[in-house]
């Protein structure tokens, strides 16, 4: 699959989105869709803590690089027009307002999924690529657990 | 044979570390490493039912057939993003 | 309306996706959706230029903060949970792989209409914001023309 | 009265220019503009019909009543993005 504008990281660096936008861009991309996530230090939702002092990451480097190809992979499967994929995981101690995740996708237009791509890069991170959070707010420190088991050989 | 065991999240709490080689028969399966683990590590024990494991970095079923030299992972359902 | 996080602007400067996130992100945000439209050097797609050396923007600056400021308030008619949303057109001479548009739109989460809310923006200034673009390629130059003719007290 | 003109695009290459301060009788309506703008500026008059018109900033039909210092813009369908 070479020519194709990948890019996987799990990195403790800051997230600079003009960056890894202009890393997915090739002569003939006219759109992005991009999806960050970002540490909340305070939520309404139940069964979400309401305040958060920082969040604590942590991944399985390796396999976590080889499952965002493998996500880059069934994405491209889905919307073949799909041009550039970048994920990327930012890992350590992130406080609240960080941006702690990226899905891109480009193409040459904005109808040929790019929207929908971002959004399935987004939900299959969290089902299948290993990096966990421990989250620390007033009262102590908690792993967050997921609740998806992965299938071997699917996911 | 032996193979390189890592933990990560509550698995690594709970295991007291992040790597540990261990000692198993030949062509042991994924499910016999958990059973042995769950008696040489017993704090390991309540949370092996629920972990996910990982052999050579792709997601395997309790049935894997193991091999000397194979990374295998122990970790909760994932929580990234 | 005060509170809301909003930011709307023609500009001449180069966009910086990092610091417009920033920028409608409060303690609350957990996610964020972003469209960014580039030039494209080239298409294959029918009906577009084959080959573009750049493309010339120019706007009817108060009128399209204006109506910028209209599309912001559909999204937020139609999203209710949307916390911030930026949208900015970069305008002047733009070399092909420059991004020239900006729609952000952030929320607690990320199944709060985030993903749909940016893909309506980025439609809706494509039919009402004053803005014109003329392309220069190896044909020559032409104004770019929309097909969109707005409904007065609707559009 | 007297309002002011703003082209933009395609119309403004027409125009030959930006903006122009036009006189007009008073209360004319926004169709009564666009006929008197194709007889003083013959150059415009082929781009006039398909035109898009706004009125201190809104979009604005043919039967809009302007008034003195009115901010009027005529433009092509829009192709920003």
């Amino acid at each position: 699959m070479a020519g194709l504008l990948n890019h996987f990281a799990v990195t403790e660096e800051q997230l600079d989105l003009n960056a890894l936008l202009a890393g997915i861009t090739r002569d003939s991309t006219g759109a992005a869709a991009i999806f960050t996530g970002m540490v909340r230090g305070r939520s309404s939702r139940p069964g979400f803590p309401a305040e958060t002092n920082y969040l604590e990451y942590e991944a399985y480097v390796p396999m976590a690089e080889e499952k965002m190809r493998q996500v880059a992979g069934e994405i491209r499967e889905r919307w073949p027009d799909v041009e550039g994929i970048a994920i990327v995981q930012r890992i350590g101690v992130l406080y609240p307002r960080t941006p702690t995740v990226l899905i891109a996708c480009t193409a040459a237009h904005r109808d040929t999924g790019v929207f929908e791509a971002a959004r399935y890069g987004i939900d299959r991170l969290k089902q299948i690529v290993p990096i966990w959070k421990k989250e620390v707010g007033p009262g102590g420190a908690e792993w967050i657990q997921g609740d998806h088991r992965p299938s071997p050989g699917v996911d | 044979m032996k193979i390189k065991l890592l933990f990560f999240a509550t698995l690594r709490d709970a295991a007291g570390g992040r790597a540990l080689d261990f000692e198993l028969k030949p062509e042991a399966t994924v499910g016999e490493l958990l059973e042995r683990l769950g008696e040489t590590h017993p704090r390991l024990a309540p949370h092996l039912e629920s972990s996910l494991v990982s052999v050579n970095k792709e997601y395997a079923p309790a049935e894997t057939v193991l091999s000397e030299g194979d990374e295998v992972a122990l970790f909760p359902p994932v929580s990234g993003g």
